[in-house]
């Protein structure tokens, strides 16, 4: 069979004050009609930027060095503007990460697919129309003939990743690129779209570039796997070589990183007699979006009823589906939201209502990890300072909270020269790193992490998550582990709760509730987790166990 | 710093940089170097530019030396920008971190306070307040503070509205630490940026607005500024040119260097725009 | 249009009157704290004046009353739409205002369309050529207008327009006496326009059009415009139906805010321009003292800024489906 | 040459006039386009000497306090109803006793007015009244119609936007803030007269402006201070431009320094004297008013009666200034300077005038005020030196003792005695003076005073101004009495 792409010897220079010379370097890799190629790789590693080569939409400032990039006979490369813009969207089309902003938010989708014909074919307007409501109802909107009408920001996530497949199959291309479009949704959306994307697949025989860091997509849906490394290709073959026997040690590395989806045998301890560190009953929160004049305020039931207990020296995953309730829930328990109604024991004092200063000697005994490194520190403070400010506030002096800082980094093993340093100096798994030493400032009983890990490469998840785990035990901190990645819920939580809509749903032992889920939303949950037979525990690791 | 770096790699902003650098220094020290007061009447009236080596770039309508105008004008001209706008951030930036810090009623009730000076055309509400108030240099500094203070409180709250969200200030609540303490130190030092960009740009506007005021003969009577040499050379611009044309390439060259050099901040501190990754 | 929308411009309408009312009342007392009065200047007009003289202006303008009275009287009348009689021209307020309103609308919506007009263009043009000299000489010209003092700028066309080559006409808004009808008063009207509405133009085209090339450019990064050229699209498709679209509403609240503005703003061009606008008899009645006609001016410029607020919200809506005419 | 009929005539009028109603309204923009509505029954050459208006005969007893005006019997009003005496009963005895406040205080010499016939007017005198025969002019005395004011409410009659006259021109329109438009009277009392067909007075409020009106031939007449000084010699070198100080005689202003006498350090005389001296008088006229004016004497005008060629001079002179301050042991008080809020040709001059006191040593603050402002701190006597200009009225009686007798001492209005001075000497020799018959006699007792006044310096006087009128040379006969643009263009004419 003869290759529809052909890269070849590709190198793509970055400007200079790039962080390294080549985006990517001496890349040479063949697509062929039909298949799935998935292109893996960690952040920065150049998978987009071959994708953008590829679709000839590289940044001005960047250059190809050299190599070609063959298709029908021509090399993308070279080929003058006009003509490449032909096969753009035509030939070759693409789809992007991002859903919320893929498309434009000033035209109806109607609109937006219909250019496609438009550009390069001469249908009439009503062919257009026809030919996109066929494309709609063919990739599963719902009321395709409605969704015609919208305009982007009235559908979800989903829906408008939907509208961009069919967008990019409107002229059924030879070849389709995707750039992680699945990274932005939910776990059951993502199933819904990988499914889709293998079904029109295959239907017309596209063959498809999809790009992706999470193995367990490519398990899912790849033929074959490139996987990437700072700009190098150090790996390519079938789906059962790559994941399975991986040669090159950074292939090894990233596979060893990926949590598998089962819950490890654990020591259920018997809590009974033992009082909980935190209790929440009954909690419960509601959003009002005021209305306007006449128009019915709109509520959200963030938190509806939600009682736990959480013990010291245990870990509670809190899981479920984007907007389910699970940040609301975790900061009406730090009190940085009010609850509408039910009780927050803290140590057995009820903290639920008490003002700012009452509220001050129990901020150190519950403490928070957030989720984006980048936002979580105060660019303009020295780590020392963002360390030590808390228990300054709280009255102890500057030398001793410096000095306590300066433990606390050891602890998290972070260099203490970090004291002096500003954020900005430290990667993300570092500064995630400072954001649990802040929160253990105070020697807090209880640590809620709330997506902690979510916004970190694997390879650094796998570290932070061995972080808190060791922490839990030499501290015996009782750790609320808020997560929507049910494989590390798996591996790090002794409970968890399932949250859909405000409620919990479901609640138990990790090992139960994976292995034999009650609730109708579990299960499916569960079921919708991409490479779900890929290193569950049945198969044998042939890559050695995480932490 | 590492912004004075960034600043120096953009030639333009540079250029706006070493213009204004001179302009401070004239404003300072050029009253001691260039000694003939800008009132006393040094020769005949009218002269015109390069006739006369001491007095390069003429004389005015009753023979006082333009050049001594300019050099004791900058003082005024920077002085009413800077400290007009200083006034303006007193006022401004509290307001805007207190609306947008703590939202709710006291945001609304600031922001209705804001929009009632916003909605009064703010160069008509400067005449007024000049006039009313009899022109002097405290008068106009204060109606230019006055109908210059809004948008400083708009742009503070939108970035304390943006801000007091963010983790990092979330983390600064649970510890414990006041409502002051996070304004002061958490939020406040990460809305310097664009405040300060602001800023430069609002004293450009100032320089504007004092000439303009002064064109409409509510200048400062006591005071040689470059707004009053234009607004008093403007009758005899048929007959002396380069009594307006000093004095107006004056100001627009402090207010471009104001403008290149609120840019390059711009640049420097905001990575949006900082260009290094386009696509 | 929804009865929402409705209800929602009706909310926006009354919230905008009391903002008006409370700068009312604000105005009527910074106007008093103000030396002199409109009898005196009157008086010190007239070459001679005594007490009895001065005594019967106050009276027949009523401002013998004490000052609570005077506010009680204006508030009053402004709830009835009634804005007194000048003291001057003893003609009604709200009459003389709007005789001399449809001139400012006219310069400053002509300076304003142009502005906008040019301003997108050019800033389009610049962001179109990043980086290359078109664009750096676009943005080195836009800044020099934006530094260049507004008056200084009029007085320069003046003296080239009318004084050197004797092109355009130096002042006025029609020429008096020529009792030109239909087309010709058209022509007549536009060739008036041109200086002032240039110059008080020129400033805010440059100001539009840094606004409009840094949208773009901004735009230029977002990511459906990545999708509009995988589409494969010509460049000039992508500009004009995506990005500029996009990059036009920051654009659109700026203008919104700027029209308002412009009408106080225009003070200066209607003054070296002698344009019969409210600009120009807002100052005059500064120095006349005439109350109620300042105070008349005053209110009818807030109220437009009030409406211009209002109509670019609702253009904003319109442009943009993402918001809704609520709260 | 011949005159010749029609044409337009397009003038400047600054500021705009808050009326037409010039029985109400007595300020120079409202008289300067009234004045070709209305009619007084008298006008005046440039030597002040009274010619035929409304009135075609006048005369007087011996003993100068009866006077009998005898009116043209073909003068209608411009709504076609016949002028009478009546309505010159009516005119100064009920309408301006009430509105005008210098015509009010003049009046006070008259004992009745009343009309035997017609067309026959007697004024009734309680005593000789010297400038009495002066007092006819539109401005002072205009006559308005009584079928239209009688029994109303003056300042509020609807038809004061309207205004009726007797005089060479109609009202039109009035386009506020474009322009006024008249048109010719073709009903007028005065055989083939007026030659014009219309006239507009444009409103063009900058001064810039006004003369880019004239030099693009948009404007024909610019009366004088509607430019700054400085355009003077640059419109008037222009191609057929014509210009003439003329037609300011009856108002001869004189400009002077208010110097509040109450306060140390002016309460001393030596002070004054030294202001005097301090200024360079010479320089201000030849920068500030293109050699235009005259260097005032003292507190008559040279132009006016009774002048007294042989008052002593102050001639600049510094070093004096200096020596009379040191023997009054001034202590170097800084002492507030407000200009006059006028244009910029008063601001110039303050600054230059600070600049030559300074150099004697009296340091100024300078006042920034506008109009309201200016007049409410002379008025209240708030100030130390102020710059001012004041109309004489071809009398001393009407125009300068105003300024100078205690009596005239009140608060409230900036144009009576400000400055505060008091002498009995003066207030006695102004009021003989007054009232003495014939004029020789007035001569004798105002030199008496004008020799007293330059050595107390009351006021610092500056200059007899001179306000040139600048004016297309194809405009013939626009001036043609001692009120200048403030009268009629009856007689003017533009040649085809
Ligand atoms: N516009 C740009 N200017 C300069 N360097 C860039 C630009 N875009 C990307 N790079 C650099 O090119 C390299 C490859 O980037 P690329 O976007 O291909 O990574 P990626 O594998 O897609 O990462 P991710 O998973 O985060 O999307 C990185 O080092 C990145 O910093
Ligand atoms: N401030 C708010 N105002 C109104 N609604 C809100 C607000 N914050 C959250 N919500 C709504 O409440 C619901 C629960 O939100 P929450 O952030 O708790 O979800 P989550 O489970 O943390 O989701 P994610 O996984 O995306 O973080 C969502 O429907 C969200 O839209
Ligand atoms: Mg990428
Ligand atoms: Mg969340
Ligand atoms: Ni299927």
């Amino acid at each position: 069979m003869n290759p529809v792409l052909k890269v070849e010897d590709l190198s793509i220079r970055l400007p200079v004050g790039a962080d390294r010379p080549y985006a990517v370097n001496k890349l040479s890799y063949s697509l062929y009609p039909g298949e799935i190629l998935c292109v893996v790789g960690e952040s920065g590693s150049g998978k987009s930027m071959t994708a953008n080569a590829v679709m000839g939409l590289l940044p001005k400032a960047i250059q190809v060095d050299k190599g070609a990039i063959i298709f029908d006979g021509k090399d993308l490369i070279s080929l003058e503007e006009k003509r490449a813009r032909d096969l753009r969207g035509n030939r070759i089309s693409m789809i992007f990460q991002e859903p919320m902003t893929a498309l434009n938010p000033l035209m109806r989708v109607e609109d937006q697919i219909g250019e496609v014909f438009l550009i390069h074919s001469n249908l009439s307007k009503q062919q257009r129309k026809a030919r996109t409501l066929e494309l709609l109802k063919d990739v599963g909107l719902p009321d395709p003939e409605k969704a015609m009408r919208v305009y982007p920001h009235q559908l979800s996530g989903g829906q408008r990743q939907r509208v961009m497949i069919a967008m990019a199959l409107a002229l059924e291309p030879s070849i389709l690129i995707a750039d992680e479009p699945t990274t932005a949704l939910d776990v059951t959306t993502q199933a819904q779209i990988l499914h889709l994307i293998k079904e029109l697949q295959r239907k017309h025989g596209t063959a498809v570039m999809f790009i992706t860091h999470d193995f367990g997509v490519v398990a899912e849906i790849a033929d074959r796997v490139v996987v990437m490394q700072y700009g190098d290709m150090v790996e390519i073959g079938s789906r059962e070589q790559v994941l399975n026997q991986p040669q090159h040690p950074y292939t090894k590395k990233l596979i060893a990183a990926v949590p598998p989806l089962s819950a490890p045998d654990r020591e259920i301890e018997d809590r009974a007699g033992q009082k909980p560190a935190l209790s929440v009953k009954s909690l419960c929160k509601t959003y009002v979006s005021p209305g306007g004049w006449f128009k019915p305020a709109r509520t959200v039931h963030a938190a509806q009823d939600v009682s736990f207990d959480l013990y010291r020296g245990e870990t509670l995953g809190l899981v479920g589906e984007s907007g389910s309730g699970k940040s609301t829930v975790s900061r009406c328990i730090v009190r940085l939201l009010d609850a509408d109604s039910g009780e927050i024991l803290l140590g057995g004092s009820a903290i639920q209502d008490l003002d700012h200063k009452a509220l001050v000697p129990f901020r150190k005994q519950i403490q928070m990890v957030f989720q984006d490194p980048y936002a979580s520190l105060n660019p303009r403070k020295t780590v020392g300072r963002i360390i030590a400010d808390g228990p300054i506030a709280q009255g102890v002096p500057v030398a001793e909270a410096m000095d306590r800082a300066r433990e606390l980094l050891k602890l998290v093993e972070l260099p203490e020269t970090a004291l002096e340093r500003y954020p900005h100096e430290f990667s993300g798994g570092q500064r995630q790193r400072v954001g649990i030493a802040r929160a253990l400032a105070h020697n807090p009983q209880v640590l809620v992490a709330d997506e902690a890990i979510s916004a970190l490469d694997v390879s650094v998840q796998a570290q932070i998550l061995e972080l808190i785990d060791t922490l839990k035990k030499k501290l015996n901190l009782a750790v609320l582990f808020v997560v929507h990645d049910l494989r590390v819920a798996a591996q790090v939580c002794d409970r968890v709760i399932v949250m859909q809509h405000g409620k919990i749903v479901e609640a138990g032992d990790t090992k139960a509730v994976f292995e034999d889920p009650q609730h109708t939303y579990t299960q499916n949950l569960i079921a919708s987790i991409p490479g779900a037979d890929w290193r569950s525990e049945h198969q044998p690791t042939a890559v050695g166990q995480p932490a | 710093m590492s912004i004075l770096r960034k600043l120096s790699t953009n030639k333009v902003a540079l250029f706006g940089l070493i213009v204004l650098v001179f302009l401070v220094l004239v404003a300072i020290f050029g009253p001691y170097l260039y000694e003939t007061s800008p009132w006393k009447m040094v020769n005949r009236p009218f002269l015109p530019p390069m006739e006369n080596t001491d007095l390069m770039l003429g004389t005015d309508t009753m023979g006082r030396d333009v050049l001594a105008g300019l050099v004791y004008g900058a003082r005024i001209s920077l002085l009413v920008g800077l400290i007009s706008t200083m006034i303006a951030l007193l006022i401004g930036v509290p307001l805007g971190a207190t609306a947008g810090y703590f939202g709710g009623w006291i945001d609304e009730a600031l922001m209705r306070f804001t929009e009632i000076f916003q909605t009064v055309p703010s160069f008509a509400l400067a005449i007024v307040i000049v006039a009313i108030f009899e022109p002097s240099v405290y008068s106009i500094t204060i109606a230019i503070a006055l109908v210059s203070w809004p948008p400083v409180a708009r742009l503070v709250r939108g970035e304390f509205l943006a801000l007091r969200n963010q983790e990092y200030v979330l983390a600064a609540r649970l510890n414990g630490q006041t409502n002051r303490n996070i304004i002061l130190r958490e939020i406040l030092p990460n809305t310097l940026s664009p405040i300060i960009v602001m800023a430069s740009l609002m004293v450009a506007t100032a320089i504007l607005l004092e000439s303009a005021l002064s064109f409409l003969g509510l200048g400062d009577p006591e005071i040689m500024s470059w707004g009053y040499m234009i607004g008093a050379a403007r009758t005899v611009i048929r007959q002396a040119w380069w009594l307006s044309f000093f004095p107006g390439v004056a100001i627009a060259i402090t207010v471009l260097a104001l403008n290149l050099v609120g840019e390059g901040l711009n640049e420097a501190l905001n990575p949006k725009l900082s260009g290094k990754r386009e696509s | 249009m929804s009865i929402q929308t409705l209800f929602y411009i009706a909310g926006r309408l009354i919230k905008g009157l009391l903002v008006l009312f409370v700068i009312a009342i604000f105005n009527f007392f910074l106007i008093r704290a103000a030396p002199g009065d409109p009898a005196k200047v009157m008086a010190g007009e007239a070459g001679a004046a005594d007490e009895v003289f001065l005594q019967q202006l106050r009276e027949q303008f009523g401002l013998d009353q004490p000052l609570y009275y005077q506010l009680w009287v204006y508030i009053s009348n402004l709830v009835q739409f009634d804005m007194g009689q000048t003291y001057r021209q003893q003609m009604p307020v709200f009459d003389l205002i709007m005789d001399r309103l449809p001139a400012t609308l006219l310069l400053t919506g002509t300076a304003f369309v142009l502005s906008l007009g040019l301003g997108v263009l050019v800033g389009v043009i610049a962001a179109s050529n990043h980086r290359k000299w078109i664009d750096s000489a676009i943005s080195v010209a836009a800044l020099v207008f934006y530094a260049t003092p507004l008056f200084w700028l009029a007085l320069m066309a003046v003296l080239l327009f009318s004084v050197f080559l004797g092109w355009l006409p130096a002042f006025g808004m029609e020429t008096v006496g020529a009792n030109y009808t239909g087309w010709d008063r058209v022509v007549d009207i536009a060739e008036h326009l041109v200086l002032p509405a240039m110059t008080l133009g020129l400033f805010f085209t440059a100001v539009y059009a840094r606004m409009t090339r840094t949208s773009m450019i901004e735009t230029g990064r977002a990511d459906f415009v990545k999708t509009a050229k995988a589409k494969g699209m010509s460049p000039a498709r992508v500009t004009f139906r995506h990005t500029l679209r996009n990059a036009l509403l920051p654009v659109v609240t700026l203008a919104g805010l700027q029209a308002g503005q412009m009408i106080g703003g225009a003070v200066l061009t209607e003054t070296v321009f002698a344009w019969p606008g409210i600009g120009r008899l807002m100052f005059e009645a500064l120095f006349q003292r005439d109350y109620n006609l300042l105070l008349g001016v005053f209110f009818i410029s807030s109220a437009m800024v009030v409406l211009f607020n209002l109509v670019t919200d609702i253009i904003y809506c319109l442009v943009d489906p993402r918001i809704e005419l609520t709260k | 040459a011949e005159p010749t009929d029609g044409g337009t005539l397009n003038v400047v009028v600054q500021p705009e006039p808050p009326s037409l109603m010039i029985g109400i309204y007595s300020n120079a923009p409202t008289q300067q386009v009234a004045g070709n509505i209305y009619e007084g029954l008298l006008r005046y050459d440039k030597n002040l000497e009274p010619q035929p208006l409304l009135a075609k005969s006048w005369e007087s007893s011996e003993d100068g306090t009866t006077w009998t005006f005898h009116l043209k019997e073909n003068v209608t009003w411009h709504d076609g109803k016949p002028f009478t005496s009546a309505d010159v009963v009516f005119s100064v005895d009920k309408f301006l006793r009430e509105t005008n406040s210098r015509l009010r205080q003049s009046l006070e010499y008259v004992d009745s007015i009343t009309a035997p016939d017609d067309y026959t007017v007697v004024f009734q005198l309680k005593e000789p009244f010297g400038p009495f025969i002066g007092l006819f002019e539109t401005g002072t005395m205009p006559m308005v119609p009584k079928h239209i004011y009688e029994g109303t409410d003056y300042k509020t009659n609807p038809a004061n936007h309207h205004p009726i006259g007797t005089g060479p021109f109609k009202f039109d329109e009035w386009q506020k803030g474009s322009y006024i438009h008249a048109v010719r009277n073709d009903n007028y009392h005065q055989e083939g007269l007026p030659h014009l067909d219309e006239i507009y007075w444009h409103v063009i409020p900058d001064a810039a402006s006004r003369s880019v009106a004239y030099e693009t031939g948009k404007i024909d007449v610019l009366p004088g201070g509607s430019v700054e000084n400085f355009d003077i010699p640059r419109l008037t070198g222009l191609e057929n431009s014509c210009v003439t100080s003329e037609g300011w005689e009856y108002f001869s202003p004189h400009a002077w320094l208010w110097i509040n006498n109450r306060n140390y350090p002016m309460s001393d005389k030596r002070f004054r004297q030294a202001i005097m001296y301090a200024m360079d008088r010479e320089f201000a006229k030849n920068a500030l008013w293109n050699g235009y004016g005259k260097i005032a004497k003292g507190p008559i005008s040279s132009k006016t009666k009774f002048f007294d060629e042989d008052l002593p001079d102050y001639e600049y002179n510094p070093e004096k200034a200096k020596e009379l301050l040191k023997e009054m042991g001034y202590d170097g008080t800084p002492v507030r300077l407000m200009p006059m809020p006028y244009g910029e040709t008063w601001q110039r001059w303050a600054e230059a005038i600070r600049q030559n006191l300074s150099e004697v040593g009296i340091e100024t603050d300078m006042v920034a005020t506008d109009v309201a402002g200016w007049n409410q701190k002379l008025s209240d006597w708030d100030y130390d030196l102020s710059f001012s200009y004041l109309y004489q009225y071809g009398d001393p009686a009407l125009g300068v003792s105003r300024s100078y007798i205690s009596d005239n001492i009140a608060k409230g209005s900036p144009w009576n005695n400000v400055e505060g001075y008091a002498n009995e000497k003066v207030d006695q020799l102004f009021d003989e003076a007054a009232t003495a018959f014939p004029d020789s006699k007035r001569a004798e007792l105002y030199k008496q005073v004008q020799q007293q006044l330059v050595e107390d310096v009351p006021v610092g006087w500056l200059l007899e101004l001179e306000f040139p009128t600048i004016y297309n040379c194809k405009v013939h006969n626009l001036i043609d009495s001692a009120i200048g643009v403030n009268d009629a263009f009856g007689t003017a004419w533009i040649e085809q």
